[in-house]
């Protein structure tokens, strides 16, 4: 296993109140993997990520009963060690391309940098590993763009140079915040498509971090639903989409717009009242207890029992498990 | 690139011709240059040969125009109380206040930087707070109270320090302290708040999460960013600082510029006060000029994409 | 074990509307606010009250009774706290009557540049286009003539007075509400809510005052709050050059001016003045800086 | 890496200004190389002596140049300088016999060409000489032979042996003609016991002249060096002389006189002078033809209103003492007695203003320049019978020259007679009808002129007393009081102030 | 189809951009000759990428901006010579930032009533009423009259600029990417709101948007852009079962959805997005396009209809013609 993940715990200070934005997730993620955490704005999933890379703001604390790559304790390292790991055994990318690279330095010193950091070579050898990694990621005259900066290239281009930087050193791991959102959908598709040929030529474990459950659906191996600091719902992807067991996922899938067969008919979508809420006190019960339309009075009591359904995907929900049934639109 | 100097330098001769009708309309209308040349003992008659030989009684546009063409060859003028012309004065004054205004610079940005970058680097530690109350503080002091207490204490009490004139550099020390002062705290502000938000920005975040070496962060990557903003700002504190030299240069009796201008205030010698003004504002023009080019230079975005 | 109450209501259609903190509430939370805000509040107290506050009549000459030190001293006078000036008149009456001259200064010549610099702001910023560039000249111009300089020349030829200096401080302090306007106003006026405004046809006036001015606020206090203490510390200036306010006033530049020559023996007359000047000049610069903190850079 | 090396840099730059405070040692030496740095006020546009004619103007010229003869500072008596003898032709004509072997700073001697050249020169009115009342006496100089030359005035000038040792002093005429005036004065040529080394940027650097003359009213310099420093403000030269960066200041305020003699490196003095302060009232309008200064009643009531006695005791200081007259009681011709006298009585000052009209006072400009305490102690008495003076205080040469201008509606200034122990010098000079008349009393004017122009010295005592009950009879004035004058210099220094308010520093020495 | 509400007759807008030397200018041709017309009640969806014009033709149908080349029409009449209030009471926007469309200094109950106070429609207490009944209709809750834009979540500042758009009851309402900047599950929620709201108050919408699934969720007929041109317009439901345009089928390509699990495709396309500032020549997709053919370079093809039903395409070579449709 690459990656275990236990009991992450993550709390950030919001204007002196203490924000709990993790509130104890477990991950395992294996080589060539790739797991999708998918879940709103504010349910905690970019915490996760910069969590592994202990990237956190200032002033937030992590904790964790567990936190292995590749049999390594994560939260153990120095400072040294651990930047000796990022970029060369875990890489991460960003969701802003446009605000990503250093807008006073070339592609080329930033690709080199990095290389020469990890690996300690020339800068003419650093130069023709990046230009041959810029062309396996799709771009053409990597050369040219080697000289240029930042601004003069498009979103999608930025995002294909900061891709090549994560994998310069052949890492092991990648971890994708969100990568494409800001694009639009047919960059989109070239720099999915790109991010996956890398992990499946590199056998690299990718953790890949959306919002947008149409992503999921084409990249994912396993998924992992989070809501409010927890995950509420993970499993194969095929299990998860195709016979969501949680609430809250079934409520996601059925408010996404799709096409319908019929006419202009009942065009509603299924929507989930309410919005996202913000736990500042330890609350060991369903995070989706407020919106919840099944709520149970039990739901309120207790903390809700991890359970794997028939189609193997395990589900932190009172509910039992036979009384699954589509939840209309 | 080009276009953008040219549209800067269109700017500043507008900017020259402004303060040229400002300091004429200053030193022809405000004020009589007849009394002024005539000197003391002017009877009326007197005043009238004056504004006859001197063309005074010719309308404004006429004199302005003389004024500027002058001006454009360097004759600024001669002054009233020395009958000498204005310009050799200022020239043999300018390196007094040149060498105090550079060495004022050095000594605030030989604070700021260190303390801003320090504050930004560790924030909430006791160097932010220094840095801070040093910021305001520095901004509260009237520095003409800071010179007389500094010639109390180094000078008079402690004797490490010369007090006036202009010999040699340790002349300089107070006056550079005094006007230092003056500069100081916008640039802590500036160095500090520009380290901050370059440290929290994105592409350091993704140098970390590549894993780049913390001081390499800090000196190669955040610095470069966070210098930017400051360069244009020495060049606008250097250019008021050439202002401030009025009240520094009078109590240490340093014999530059500003002094000049202060003793040809009071005896209301305008042909000098009006030469000094468009001197500082020339510099001060100068100054921000040089400074966008040399941001122009530093900031690879405003080199090529200028409109 | 028990089981915290829910920090969100328990019905889904109750919807949260996140407590936003009234800004004076925030503020009193403020510790330099507070600090600062006392010190500034007891200083313009001091100035509105002078007559009843001060023991002596500042302008009362009293010859044989010159140069008398302060209480810390040994050679004090009992009825004089402060001890007396080269003239004899009570330092203390005349501190007191100093803080009204630079009360009324700061605020004088702040307002009138505010008055000017925003509009000049407002209009640069909101039309922009060549009106914005002839803006940005007049401001360059300004930017470019040393404040201390053209404040000395214009006095010195129109004649040193309290009303000059105001008027002059004011016509030279705008320079940099116009440039924070300007700049503030470019941003608001991108902002969807404008375009909305400007679809609905509302007129220039309401843009401007109602849908710009009231968000820019914030970045504009801070801003006055740094003029203020410029001006008051540009007045002891000129005072102190002799172009300022004139004798008898008391202005605390002018005192430190009068009491150069005895600053050697009598050390109080000029630490006493200066030290006003800068617990005032302090103040007003730490409400700056709360406010700005308050108003989380001038966004809020 | 640029960033570290720039970092570096600027840190190099503060260690060197840390570095040079240590070299702190005060540019001039002191004893040890026989200079001394002077700490004096006012600014130099030129050396020339008839155009620099300012107080600290006249005592420079006195160590650049000499006259023929020299009045001893205590005795007054006139003694040979670079004229060994001199006697009275007749009433209009004086013959001087000069001393041979005298040369200029440039090696070249000194003749009665010279001496002619000098006189007739400056005697022109056109050339600008600054105080024309010292020249305007002289007809014409005459070469008799190489070392004698004759002086023929217009008309009888009793007061002529005092402007010939007090202002007037002799240039090389080939130099002065070579390098015209302008040049002259800014690189001057004399024949007195120090030469111009150098002038300019705030400092005038004399050198004792090896090859000055001896057996002259004059001893040889035993100060080699002189710094003459213009520091104009008077806290800056406080300080310096407190901190050892000047030798010698004078122009010290009395109350810091008192205070300085706390301070063990210093020795003060103050010495009373020719000078003597007044507020001059603007009687003939020139500020306003019906400004309120224009009615006797008004002025006499300011006379009244001015508590001068306290002023004296308390600002004045040393043995300064109360003027009724205008002009100084050791001047010939200054007759105290003649004087009307004004005590000081605010009541009967408010009765004169409402008799005047101006019940609930009026505002006026105050101009002063030396002492800021005595200026406002005035402006406050005015205040209190409801006059509203606006003081402007200015730089000396700027307060007088707006008083002259008419700017001012009262001026406190005071004057120094050029140190001429002569009412022709205080009177003649203050109420002549020049610019420095405030009155323009035509019945004085003319006592004046006839009291400059006739020999016998009991009649021009006479018409003096009469100008003077005239004046203060239609208070043109307010007489106030003679000034101190304040010194304080390193207790190294041998120096003896002298009541003629010219330091010779050719007399002093280090002990 | 009685006179359209609104129809906008090939409108073209050229942005003069200052370049180079002495400020020469060189013209980016931001919208080339684009035509539509809505119909009350209609919902017309827009799709297109980043830079395609669809926000300038917003402006320009809001009144923000006069077009270069063209003319807009509102009941027949051109929008130009509409007294500006009477134009402001037909046509609304809703923008995309739900944080930017609301003046944070003004509480809700203002912000839903400004069409009414800037054009004085009714009394004080009358504009509040009406206001209040409007927070009612889109769902927000009465205690939220009284607070500030900032208290409230995105979803439900949408909701309040939504209320705004309609209190004056204009005939068309222009939404440029309401939804866009919110989460899916609050998205649902203002998409059905819209719905609900066009049903009720008859009002036709323009909508805009880059997200494929909500045109075709939302609109009744729509318009594909690509750089400043319509490339296909026609019936949702027909563009999407069988696109004309090959950069119409490349957006549907890449419209992911969950329920379809098929992988990443490969789109086919080639380059990067051309500079806006050298238009290619032809058809201006043919250097991107998978099917170009050579004349695709030389002739650009017009918008017209080819082939079936009412759709329009500017395509030399319709997917939908019989030659290309595979046996």
């Amino acid at each position: 296993m690459l990656l275990q993940v236990r009991d992450l715990k993550v709390t950030l200070q919001d204007q002196g109140q203490r924000l709990r934005a993790v509130r104890g997730v477990d991950l395992d993620l294996a080589a060539g993997e790739t797991l999708c955490v998918v879940g709103e704005s504010g349910c905690g999933k970019s915490m996760t990520a910069l969590a592994l890379m202990q990237l956190l703001p200032r002033g937030a604390e992590l904790s964790s009963s567990k936190l292995q790559f590749d049999g390594i304790e994560l939260s153990k390292l120095s400072r040294h060690k651990l930047s000796a790991l990022r970029g060369r055994r875990i890489s991460m990318i960003f969701q802003e391309p446009m605000t990503a690279l250093n807008p006073v330095f070339t592609i080329g010193d930033q690709l080199r940098a990095v290389y020469r950091r990890h690996t300690g070579v020339s800068s003419a050898e650093a130069q023709a590993r990046a230009i041959e990694v810029l062309e396996s990621v799709g771009l053409t005259n990597a050369e040219l763009r080697m000289k240029q900066f930042p601004h003069q290239l498009s979103g999608g281009l930025r995002q294909r140079v900061l891709i090549a930087m994560a994998l310069m050193c052949e890492p092991e791991m990648i971890i994708c915040d969100e990568p494409t959102t800001a694009l639009d959908a047919t960059t989109q598709a070239q720099i999915l498509r790109i991010l996956k040929e890398a992990q499946s030529a590199r056998k690299m474990g990718m953790l890949f971090i959306t919002h947008d459950l149409g992503v999921v659906a084409r990249i994912a191996d396993r998924v992992a639903v989070m809501y409010a600091g927890r995950i509420v719902e993970h499993g194969s992807r095929a299990a998860v989409l195709r016979s969501p067991a949680h609430p809250y996922t079934k409520g996601l899938i059925a408010s996404v717009p799709r096409p319908q067969d019929g006419g202009t008919g009942s065009k509603r979508l299924a929507s989930i009242p309410g919005n996202v809420p913000a736990f500042h006190h330890e609350d060991p019960r369903c995070p989706f207890l407020s919106r919840c339309p099944k709520r149970m009075s039990i739901c309120t009591r207790e903390a809700p029992p991890v359970r794997q359904t028939e189609a193997g995907q395990q589900v932190a929900c009172h509910l039992p498990l036979d009384a699954q049934e589509a939840l209309t639109a | 690139m080009l276009s953008f100097l040219l549209k800067r330098a269109t700017m500043a001769v507008v900017v020259m011709v402004n303060v040229s009708i400002i300091c004429f309309v200053l030193s022809n209308v405000a004020y009589d240059p007849a009394i002024g040349i005539a000197g003391a003992q002017a009877t009326d008659e007197d005043l009238a040969l004056i504004r006859q030989t001197y063309g005074l009684d010719r309308p404004l546009l006429v004199r302005y125009g003389e004024y500027i063409g002058n001006i454009a060859q360097g004759d600024f003028g001669v002054s009233y109380l020395t009958k000498r012309p204005v310009l050799d004065m200022i020239v043999e004054r300018l390196p007094v206040t040149a060498l105090l205004a550079i060495l004022s610079m050095a000594l605030a940005l030989a604070i700021a930087l260190p303390l801003g970058s320090a504050a930004a680097l560790w924030p909430d530690t006791i160097i932010d707070r220094l840095a801070q109350l040093l910021a305001v503080a520095g901004q509260a002091i009237p520095n003409f109270w800071a010179g007389l207490l500094l010639i109390v204490l180094f000078g008079v009490q402690l004797r490490w320090l010369p007090i006036s004139g202009s010999e040699s550099v340790a002349h300089f020390v107070l006056p550079s302290i005094t006007l230092g002062t003056f500069a100081m705290p916008p640039l802590i502000r500036l160095i500090r708040a520009g380290m901050i938000e370059v440290l929290a920005s994105d592409y350091i975040r993704t140098a970390k999460a590549m894993g780049i070496r913390p001081f390499q962060i800090t000196f190669k990557y955040a610095l470069k960013n966070a210098v930017l903003p400051v360069v244009s700002l020495s060049a606008v504190q250097l250019g008021f600082m050439l202002g401030g030299s009025i009240v520094v240069e009078s109590i240490f009796a340093l014999n530059g510029v500003g002094y000049l201008a202060w003793q040809s205030m009071s005896r209301s010698d305008m042909p000098v006060i009006q030469a000094i003004v468009l001197l500082i504002s020339l510099i001060y023009i100068v100054l921000t000029l040089l400074a966008d080019l040399l941001n122009a230079y530093m900031d690879p975005r405003l080199r090529s994409a200028r409109k | 074990m028990t089981i915290p109450a829910l920090t969100t209501p328990s019905l889904p259609e109750e919807e949260t509307l996140t407590v936003r903190l009234g800004f004076w509430r925030k503020a009193i939370a403020h510790r330099t606010f507070l600090f600062s805000g006392a010190i500034l509040l007891a200083i313009t107290l001091v100035a509105i009250f002078a007559p009843m506050l001060a023991p002596y009549d500042p302008y009362a000459q009293n010859i044989a009774m010159r140069l008398k030190p302060p209480f810390w001293h040994d050679a004090n006078v009992a009825e004089h706290l402060l001890g007396t000036d080269q003239l004899g008149r009570d330092y203390l009456s005349r501190l007191i009557y100093g803080a009204r001259i630079s009360m009324t200064i700061a605020i004088g010549a702040t307002l009138m540049s505010a008055i000017i610099g925003i509009t000049l702001g407002l209009v640069a910023g909101y039309f922009g286009g060549w009106i914005d560039t002839a803006i940005s000249t007049i401001i360059t111009t300004r930017l470019s003539m040393p404040i201390i300089l053209i404040a000395l020349a214009v006095v010195a030829l129109i004649g040193p007075s309290l009303q000059v200096v105001i008027v002059v401080l004011g016509l030279l302090l705008w320079d940099q509400f116009a440039v924070v306007t300007r700049v503030a106003t470019q941003q608001v006026a991108a902002r969807d809510y404008v375009t909305a405004a400007r679809v609905l046809g509302s007129s220039l006036a309401h843009i401007l005052f109602r849908e710009i001015l009231p968000n820019i606020r914030a970045p504009l206090m801070v801003v006055a709050t740094v003029e203020m203490a410029h001006a008051v510390l540009l007045e002891a200036a000129l005072s102190f050059l002799g172009l300022g306010v004139q004798a008898p006033l008391p202005s605390w530049g002018l005192m430190l001016s009068e009491a150069k020559t005895s600053m050697f023996f009598s050390p109080w007359l000029i630490v006493l003045p200066g030290a006003c000047l800068f617990i005032l000049a302090l103040a007003i610069n730490l409400v700056g800086d709360a406010l700005r903190d308050l108003t989380a850079g001038g966004r809020g | 890496m640029m960033e570290i090396r720039k970092f570096s840099r600027i840190l190099g730059l503060c260690a060197a200004l840390g570095a040079s405070t240590a070299m702190a040692v005060p540019a001039y030496a002191g004893p040890e190389d026989q200079s001394i740095t002077l700490g004096m006020g006012e600014d130099f546009p030129t050396l020339d002596g008839y155009i620099n004619t300012a107080r600290d103007g006249v005592v420079i010229t006195m160590h650049i140049y000499d006259m023929l003869i020299y009045r001893n500072p205590k005795t007054f008596e006139y003694e040979p300088l670079l004229a060994t003898s001199w006697e009275r032709i007749d009433d209009r004509t004086i013959e001087f016999k000069l001393r041979e072997g005298v040369t200029f700073h440039d090696g070249s001697p000194l003749t009665a060409e010279d001496v002619a050249f000098t006189y007739n020169y400056w005697a022109d009115p056109a050339n600008g000489a600054r105080s024309q009342g010292s020249v305007s006496w002289i007809e014409r100089a005459e070469v008799v032979d190489d070392y004698t030359v004759r002086v023929i005035a217009k008309g009888a000038a009793p007061a002529a042996l005092e402007f010939v040792a007090g202002s007037l002093p002799i240039y090389p005429s080939d130099y002065f003609q070579s390098v015209g005036p302008e040049e002259f004065g800014q690189k001057p040529i004399g024949a007195g016991p120090y030469k111009v080394e150098s002038f300019g940027d705030g400092l005038v650097k004399l050198v004792a002249y090896e090859g000055y003359y001896e057996g002259g009213a004059k001893r040889t310099p035993s100060i080699k060096t002189i710094n003459w420093r213009i520091i104009p403000d008077t806290a800056t030269r406080i300080a310096e002389v407190i901190s050892g960066g000047v030798d010698w200041v004078w122009n010290i305020p009395s109350d810091q006189v008192e205070q300085l003699q706390a301070v063990p490196t210093l020795d003060v003095a103050l010495a009373s002078t020719l000078r003597i302060a007044m507020v001059a009232l603007d009687a003939a309008g020139r500020t306003g033809a019906d400004n309120p200064l224009t009615d006797v009643r008004v002025r006499q009531a300011v006379n009244h209103a001015i508590d001068r006695e306290t002023i004296v005791a308390n600002l004045v200081g040393g043995d300064g003492e109360i003027l009724n007259a205008p002009c100084h009681p050791v001047q010939f011709g200054c007759d105290q007695s003649a004087a009307v006298i004004y005590e000081y009585n605010p009541e009967k000052a408010k009765e004169l203003l409402a008799e005047a009209g101006y019940a609930d006072g009026f505002s006026l400009k105050l101009g002063s320049y030396r002492d800021r305490s005595r200026a406002e102690a005035v402006q406050s008495y005015l205040a209190a019978i409801g006059i509203n003076a606006e003081l402007e205080m200015l730089q000396a040469s700027a307060s007088f020259s707006s008083w002259r201008e008419g700017k001012v509606g009262a001026w406190y200034g005071d004057w120094g007679s050029f140190s001429l122990a002569d009412s022709s010098a205080s009177l003649g000079t203050m109420f002549d009808g020049s610019s420095n008349d405030g009155a323009r009393d035509e019945t004085v004017i003319q006592l004046i002129k006839e009291a400059g122009s006739v020999m016998d010295p009991e009649e021009r005592k006479a018409k003096y007393a009469e100008a003077i009950r005239i004046i203060t009879e239609k208070a043109y004035w307010v007489p106030m009081h003679t000034i101190v004058m304040g010194y304080a210099y390193t207790n190294a220094l041998d120096f003896e102030p002298t009541l003629d308010e010219l330091p010779r520093f050719y007399d002093a020495s280090w002990k | 189809m009685s006179k359209p509400l609104l129809e906008a007759r090939s409108l073209s807008h050229i942005y003069q951009l200052r370049r180079g030397l002495l400020g020469k200018t060189i013209p980016l041709r931001a919208l080339n000759e684009v035509s539509l017309n809505i119909g009350d009640g209609e919902i017309l969806g827009v799709v297109g990428e980043s830079g395609c014009g669809k926000s300038t033709l917003a402006k320009i149908l809001l009144g923000l901006e006069k077009p270069t080349e063209g003319e807009v029409l509102l009941n027949g009449r051109p929008l130009s010579d509409y007294p500006r209030h009477e134009r402001a009471m037909a046509v609304q926007p809703v923008f995309q930032d739900p944080y930017g469309s609301l003046n944070p200094s003004m509480s809700v109950e203002d912000l839903i009533a400004l069409p009414l106070h800037i054009h004085k429609i009714g009394t004080r207490p009358e504009r509040r009423q009406k206001a209040a009944k409007m927070a009612d209709q889109v769902g927000l809750p009465r205690r939220t009259l009284s607070a500030n834009p900032s208290q409230l979540s995105g979803g439900q500042r949408q909701r309040v600029a939504i209320a705004r758009a309609l209190v004056a009851g204009p005939k068309l309402v222009i939404c440029d990417e309401p939804t866009s900047a919110l989460d899916v599950s609050v998205q649902a929620q203002i998409l059905n709101l819209l719905l609900d709201l066009r049903a009720e108050h008859d009002v036709a919408m323009l909508f805009i948007s880059h997200d494929l699934s909500v045109i075709q969720h939302m609109a009744d007929r729509m318009m594909v852009m690509y750089l400043g041109r319509v490339v296909e317009e026609g019936g949702t439901q027909s563009i999407f079962a069988n696109p004309d345009h090959p950069y119409t089928l490349v957006l549907r390509n890449a419209m992911f959805t969950p329920s379809d699990e098929s992988g990443v495709p490969d789109l086919g396309l080639r380059g990067n997005f051309p500079n806006p500032m050298d238009i290619p020549s032809g058809c201006v997709f043919h250097p991107r396009c998978p099917m170009a053919r050579p004349e695709c370079a030389r002739t650009s093809p017009a918008l017209e209809r080819r082939g079936n039903d009412d759709r329009r395409s500017a395509c030399l070579f319709p997917l939908t013609a019989p030659e290309n449709v595979p046996a």
